[in-house]
């Protein structure tokens, strides 16, 4: 009982160091690619905190408050579906394919508070945001349904079992590893795949009216993202890991490649990134699935 | 007292009738349209008295001259004639009533001796022994159509009537020579007689007067191609006359051909041209009906479509075929009788046939639209009207055997079935949700007009909440139909 | 036979005056040839050679000899209804005429489809 | 007691009467008779709940005996068909107000309810089709209610309805050619017994009638305009109820009269299930994800969730042809769910339409400050039918997911998730187009709906969050109900499924109260910091724009434009395309066919002729007709 209400506390607040930590160093990594010196490592939570405890404070209405409030909700939820190493948590409540759905209702609340706000820019960018998600979700239950198959099982927690022993999912199914990376990748919106926030087109997309405490909660929403989208694929691919440390490693080594080659590409038009994730991903992922459905 | 289950009175009493207003007419002509309806209700009071006597019988043989059969003219009802005769005295009726509103046009003795003697041709039609008496009643009921269809002389019913006149005219010759030819190899005109004596011709011999009589009927009884007069001279007769002929006169004749086919000749290898024959009818009915602007004509159409339907229920020459016939015929006289009055009376408030000008009438007519989409509904056999059940009974007959070519004639029958519901629902469609015309002032038919086809919808009504005493009766009818002995064995078991 | 051969002779022509005349009235004629040839189809059914009439008039004449007297009834309510047929015929050809100012059956083709 | 089955039918036909007399009375009183005796139906209903009645005959007719019964799943389908009627009737009170011939609409609607419980109790094919042909065309009826458009719409399903109930008849009549008895039961024993060339034709025959209904493509081209152009309460009712009416229908089909065992014998090919099931579960799928594309790319409100219907559908017409346990109860449940949700949001659509009189997407905007409660229903509309938990449309939708997976059906599983993914995008759409963004200048005087509207916006949310949590209170029903097939019912509790056997597991009462830990979580961090204050919604960013009443600044128009982008290539034909194309060669052909009644006496006459001389050469030919 205390271990669970210890585990109900501190995976929030592990998670949250996690994915603000790699905030931090994509922003130190991203400086250095372009020869700056950049923020501080901890310039993330700053912010955060600076958000959080600004005066003035503008709200559209009670979805446009609730929009952030159901986005961090919905992560946090996710949070405890996915196993960490040693731990089960949440797994035998919903399997990978209900977790998938569990993963939208973030999109959902962030979705009903940005339209709230009755600017064009945020609807904008919640349109490309939900088509995108069209476009990477095709290839990525592809690679799901391989995995799912290969192990014979739904259980997230018992697909990392299988994994284990350096038997990743990685090895033996490259290809699907590979799309579900490319996914994960245009999960998380980086280039080339940025055109949800695309400051430059519509103004940071369905952030463009929020500020202040709202702003802050979508920061924290946002480190609980990339610690989820990570924390998946490590655990769908990289076998999980035998403890917490292996577990940031390879995490961290993920999210290395994802900012090295965030720095350097440009920005599909929303169209094309679903014509791409149609189109070579798809092959891909479903050469995979074939071959795991002759193979056994 | 006068014995009421004498059915030659059903032939008596109108003929009196008809001589009654010739004495009549030259006091007064109005007065002769009251006539009618007097007669047709004696006429359909003498029926329902039959009904027990030949549900216990089978058959009841009414001589002339006190001569029994197969000597002098008989008479010979049986379940299928007098149900035929009750429903003619039953639409004579109400047309006729309909009449005291509806017709305004002289001159009036004359419409109304015409009118009573085409109800007494089809009564006559179908309670007759005798072939050459159906001939004269086949004459009696053409010619006084003839008349009607073109009483309007005006351009189209002239031209409708003429037509009628020379088609049925030559049908009427042809008929009576296969009677003559019929007569010529059996020595006898009546009908049991003559199909005892059939017997011993081969098909080959039986073919030629079969095929005169068949053809003679046939134009008379809209099969196709003899059909081509109908569409013209039911739409250009009045409406009350048009219901008449489109609800009983075709089936009349269609009955003969029934009597003729069945009990005269025993002919069920003819069956396959018959099925031709009647599945053409109904896939050109049907068809022509579809692009109709014309809201008769369209009726019209339908009635060789739906002639088509129970002729083929007929041509499967088994027991429910004819059981599902026979319910077809009866749905069908019944709703197609009321669609041609409830046209009429709306057409009197239009003054147009043209279907666009109906767009909107619902909110205006509401009974009369109402009544017509019942009756609608009943023909195209969407339940619970009756025409559901006598479609279901029509289809399970063709498929008793299923092989290819029941279903591919299922098949036929129920795209028919899809353009007949097509063009009927486009029409209610456009009556009750279309937009009425600007300065149309249209209002509600005279209730000399509503009350007539009010009480035909309630008879469809009553079918449609009770249908499985007439299922019942009509299966019995079937059966009776097809054991062709005892019809015969009733009218010449005098001897 | 050769009353049987003219008969059907008769009916031909009338069908033949029907299909291929254009003049209301020809093919009234036409109608009235059919029925004529029809109304001699049925008495020469009846004919006996050389036979008298169906009545025992007088002794001797055996019933061999009597021409049927059946078609002869028939025949006789024929031509009745025949001419009944004809002269509404004749009428509607004359109120025809009325409306179109020809007796040309081509010009008379307001009912079609 | 058995005799109550037959008031149960009774009851709404009973009502319809009433109600339509009632009404000539007082408008009160139709209203009054009309939700009367709905609830009645509902509450007679539940007597029957777990009381299964096989055999109460209805009467005989052309020599099999008519029969009703009541099992587990007849009694899910009436419970549906019950309930959304009765919300339907209790919305439309408000919502046609003012419109002609309501007495009339009444009776209809209380006339196609009782059709629909008909069709559900039937025990025979007979009376099936007996109901099946009522609730045809007064469902049509029903939907030309809703003005001038509805009218081709209604035709369109008229048509097609009558096609597909004739293609039932053969079927129907086949099998009464052979048996001379249509009692579901002996027809089932027949089909064992027979060819099985004859029991795929018969199969074809059914499945063309359930799919038009059941609006499953290719045969659903009706759907768009019917739901779109009919009154709202009534495409609840079309797209809650008679849909699944269609859905029973193949239930019936596949296993009451044929049976999974039956289905695998008759065309033994190796795929993962029988090769009919799996082909009409291919027909289900291209019907999820083709709709849904159609749906995203609408901008007409009802027109999208008309759309949304055949996809929605799609999932539980797949979930049936599964035909392992757990596929049967994902489709059954999806079924109720669908009802549900898909009724919730016509309603609230409806509501919208109500209030502001159109039903175009762009022109709409911003209602949520207007109107909350319909917004809250809609929300809980969206959640359950883009199958995201905690709502129903989630729980059914796994089922089928996994009973996919079970089944190694990856393809049909892909297009299963897509379509659930895709349906995020125009339930996203909906909502935000006419809830959220910016309010025009001329709803500003918009009101929330009056309350007898609001009731069934109300009792349909609370039903989207009560099965979506306890999954469990359906699934006692369709385990009965699937035990009464003989099926073996899969392992489920109250909140959710155990799993095994390849199975994942659920438990929904972890993921709601999880979820609404979370939701304090961020609360509390939201309420910590400082008060906000409502600004007005002109005063937004706009790249140094003055926003001001005049503008139009709301994205709604084309939202999904670049989606549009695409897949419209692949859209440029379609289904309803190549049919009016046949309709109209068949119309130029009965044209010319027509023309043989040429109108000229000469022809007519020697028609007789040729008629005549036919014979004739008949004789010729020694008297063969063949």
């Amino acid at each position: 009982m205390v271990k669970n209400i210890l585990i109900a506390i501190g995976l929030p607040l592990l998670a949250f160091g996690i994915g603000i930590s790699f905030m931090g160093f994509k922003r130190k990594i991203g400086a250095r690619i372009q020869r700056r010196y950049g923020p501080p490592f901890h310039q993330p939570l700053l912010d955060i905190i600076k958000l959080l405890s600004k005066k003035s404070d503008i709200s559209h209405g009670i979805i446009y408050d609730l929009g952030p409030m159901i986005a961090l909700g919905a992560s946090i939820l996710t949070i405890f579906f996915i196993p960490i190493p040693g731990l089960k948590l949440l797994t035998g409540s919903a399997d990978v394919i209900a977790l998938l759905y569990i993963m939208v209702i973030g999109s959902l609340g962030m979705g009903l508070g940005a339209g709230e706000s009755a600017n064009p820019n945020s609807s904008i960018g919640i349109a490309r945001a939900l088509t995108l998600m069209f476009g990477y979700d095709l290839p990525f239950v592809i690679v799901i349904i391989s995995v799912l198959l290969k192990y014979h099982t739904t259980n997230l927690y018992a697909i990392t079992q299988a994994q284990a022993g350096g038997h990743w999912a990685m090895w033996v199914l490259p290809l699907s590893a590979i799309v579900g990376f490319i996914v994960i990748y245009g999960a998380m919106g980086e280039h080339p795949f940025d055109v949800v926030t695309a400051p430059h087109e519509v103004a940071t997309g369905p952030m463009a009216e929020y500020g202040g405490k709202h702003l802050g909660l979508l920061f924290i929403d946002h480190a609980f993202h990339v610690y989820i989208e990570l924390a998946l694929f490590v655990d769908l691919f990289m076998g999980g890991a035998s403890n917490i440390g292996w577990f940031y490693v390879k995490m961290f080594v993920l999210f290395l490649i994802i900012v090295f080659f965030d720095e350097v590409l440009p920005r599909f038009r929303i169209d094309d990134a679903v014509r791409f994730y149609w189109r070579w991903p798809t092959i891909i992922a479903l050469t995979s699935l074939i071959i795991v459905l002759i193979g056994g | 007292m006068v014995n009421l289950t004498n059915p030659i009175l059903l032939i008596a009493v109108p003929l009196f009738f008809v001589f009654l207003a010739a004495v009549i007419a030259p006091f007064s002509k109005r007065a002769t349209k009251y006539l009618p309806p007097v007669a047709f209700l004696i006429n359909l009071i003498i029926t329902l008295y039959l009904i027990p006597q030949v549900a216990e019988k089978g058959v009841i043989v009414a001589t002339t001259a006190g001569i029994k059969p197969p000597f002098a003219i008989n008479i010979a009802v049986d379940g299928l004639g007098l149900s035929l005769a009750i429903i003619a005295s039953l639409l004579g009726l109400i047309a006729s009533l309909y009449n005291l509103k509806y017709i305004t046009e002289e001159p009036q003795d004359k419409f109304n001796m015409l009118f009573l003697l085409l109800g007494t041709g089809i009564t006559w039609m179908v309670i007759t022994g005798d072939m050459f008496n159906l001939f004269v009643a086949f004459e009696v009921t053409s010619i006084s159509a003839f008349g009607l269809v073109g009483f309007l002389r005006d351009k189209d019913s002239i031209e409708a009537g003429f037509k009628y006149l020379v088609m049925g005219s030559i049908g009427a010759s042809l008929l009576l020579i296969g009677v003559v030819m019929l007569y010529a190899a059996t020595g006898t005109l009546n009908m049991a007689d003559i199909a005892e004596k059939i017997a011993r011709f081969s098909f080959r011999q039986k073919l030629l007067p079969y095929s005169f009589i068949f053809t003679g009927l046939g134009i008379e009884g809209a099969l196709f191609p003899l059909n081509a007069w109908l569409p013209d001279a039911h739409p250009a007769a009045p409406s009350s006359v048009s219901s008449i002929l489109s609800g009983i006169m075709t089936t009349a004749a269609i009955y003969a051909i029934i009597r003729a086919t069945v009990t005269v000749f025993n002919y069920s290898a003819i069956t396959p041209f018959i099925l031709l024959i009647a599945l053409l009818t109904l896939v050109f009915g049907e068809t022509s009906a579809f692009f109709q602007k014309d809201i008769k004509r369209m009726l019209a159409y339908s009635t060789i479509g739906q002639t088509g339907f129970f002729f083929f229920a007929f041509s499967l020459g088994s027991v429910q075929g004819m059981q599902g016939a026979f319910m077809q015929i009866l749905n069908h006289s019944l709703s197609k009788a009321m669609l041609f009055l409830i046209a009429g009376a709306m057409i009197t408030q239009v003054h147009s046939r043209n279907i666009d000008d109906f767009s909107g009438i619902g909110k205006k007519m509401k009974i009369s639209s109402v009544f017509f989409a019942i009756g609608a509904f009943s023909l195209m056999g969407l339940p619970p009207f009756f025409g559901f059940w006598s479609k279901l009974t029509i289809i399970f007959a063709t498929l008793a055997y299923t092989n290819f070519y029941t279903i591919t004639l299922v098949v036929i029958l129920l795209f028919m079935s899809v353009i007949e519901g097509a063009y009927f629902f486009r029409v209610m469609q456009s009556m009750f949700f279309g937009k009425l015309k600007e300065g149309t002032e249209i209002k509600e038919a005279s209730p000399g007009l509503v009350v007539p086809f009010v009480i035909l919808g309630i008879v469809i009504l009553t079918l449609a909440i009770y249908p499985t005493p007439i299922i019942a009766v009509s299966k019995k009818i079937a059966v009776q139909l097809i054991h062709r002995a005892v019809y015969i064995n009733a009218v010449l078991g005098g001897l | 036979m050769i009353f049987y051969v003219g008969a059907f002779i008769l009916i031909a022509v009338g069908l033949y005056a029907i299909i291929i005349k254009k003049n209301l009235v020809k093919i009234i004629i036409g109608l009235d040839l059919i029925s004529s040839g029809t109304n001699l189809l049925i008495v020469s059914i009846g004919y006996v050679k050389g036979g008298t009439a169906p009545i025992f008039s007088h002794p001797g004449i055996l019933p061999q000899m009597m021409v049927d007297p059946v078609p002869q009834a028939l025949t006789l309510t024929a031509i009745v209804i025949g001419a009944s047929e004809l002269a509404l015929a004749a009428a509607f050809v004359a109120i025809l005429y009325k409306h179109y100012g020809t007796l040309d059956i081509r010009k008379v083709r307001g009912l079609k489809w | 007691m058995n005799m109550s089955l037959m008031v149960l039918l009774l009851t709404p036909f009973t009502g319809g009467i009433l109600s339509y007399l009632g009404g000539k009375i007082h408008r009160s009183v139709r209203y009054t008779f009309a939700i009367l005796f709905s609830s009645l139906t509902l509450v007679e209903l539940f007597f029957y709940y777990n009381k299964p009645v096989n055999h109460f005959v209805l009467g005989k007719m052309f020599g099999s005996v008519m029969i009703l019964q009541i099992n587990p799943i007849s009694w899910l389908f009436a419970f549906i068909v019950t309930t959304i009627s009765l919300l339907a009737i209790i919305f439309s009170v408000n919502d046609m107000e003012g419109r002609g011939g309501l007495d009339f609409y009444y009776f209809e609607l209380m006339v196609v309810e009782g059709a629909m419980l008909g069709i559900t109790l039937a025990g025979d094919l007979l009376t099936f089709f007996l109901f099946w042909e009522i609730m045809s065309w007064t469902s049509y009826l029903l939907i030309i209610q809703g003005g001038n458009k509805s009218i081709k719409a209604g035709y369109k399903y008229i048509i097609m309805s009558i096609i597909g109930a004739n293609s039932m008849l053969i079927a129907i009549a086949m099998i009464y050619g052979k048996i001379h008895t249509l009692v579901f039961r002996n027809v089932a024993m027949l089909l064992a017994a027979s060819p099985h060339g004859f029991d795929i034709a018969i199969f074809v025959l059914f499945a063309i009638g359930f799919f038009v209904e059941a609006a499953v493509m290719p045969l659903h081209t009706w759907v768009s305009d019917a739901y779109s152009e009919a009154p709202s309460s009534v495409s609840s009712v079309l797209s809650g109820v008679l849909e699944k009416i269609g859905a029973y229908g193949l239930f019936v089909l596949l296993y009451a009269l044929f049976g999974v065992s039956l289905l695998g014998k008759l065309m033994p090919l190796r795929f993962p299930s029988p090769t009919i099931m799996y082909t009409i579960g291919w027909f289900a799928g291209i019907s999820i994800v083709v709709s849904t594309f159609l749906a995203i790319l609408q901008e007409d409100a009802k027109k999208l969730l008309a759309y949304s219907s055949i996809s929605q559908i799609g999932y539980v017409v797949l979930g049936i042809s599964i035909g392992t346990s757990l596929g049967v109860a994902g489709g059954l449940f999806h079924a109720l769910n669908h009802a549900i949700f898909k009724s919730l949001l016509f309603f609230t659509i409806g509501a919208v339409i109500y209030r502001t009189g159109t039903r175009n997407l762009s022109e709409l905007g911003g209602l949520i400050k207007k109107m909350p409660v319909t917004f809250t229903g809609t929300l809980f509309g969206i959640i359950a039918l883009a199958g995201v938990p905690p709502l129903n449309g989630f729980v059914s939708k796994w089922m089928i997911y996994e009973a996919l997976l079970q089944k190694k059906e990856v393809f049909l599983l892909i297009l299963a998730l897509i379509g659930s993914t895709g349906s995020f995008l125009y339930v996203y759409r909906l909502i935000h187009s006419t809830f959220l963004g910016q309010l025009p200048e001329k709803f500003k005087d918009v009101k929330e709906v009056p309350f007898l509207m609001q009731i069934p916006i109300w009792l349909l949310s609370l039903g989207t969050i009560v099965f979506g949590i306890w999954p469990g209170l359906a699934m006692n029903v369709i385990a009965r109900g699937e035990k009464f097939f003989g099926i073996t019912p899969i392992k489920y509790n109250l909140y959710g499924f155990p799993g095994g056997n390849g199975m994942g597991s659920l438990k929904m009462i972890n993921i709601s109260s999880v979820f609404i830990a979370g939701l304090i979580v961020a609360y509390i961090i939201f309420a910590l910091g400082a008060k906000t204050h409502r600004i007005s919604q002109y005063d937004n960013y706009a790249a140094g724009q003055v926003v001001t009443k005049d503008t139009k600044y709301n994205y709604s128009y084309g939202f999904y434009m670049f989606f549009g982008r695409v897949v419209n290539p692949v859209f440029k034909w379609s289904a309803d395309k190549i049919y009016l194309a046949w309709a109209r060669s068949a119309n130029v052909f009965g044209d010319y066919m027509r023309r043989i009644y040429t109108g000229n006496l000469e022809t007519y006459s020697s028609y007789i002729v040729v008629i005549i001389s036919l014979v004739g050469f008949l004789i010729l030919l020694g008297g063969k007709i063949w």
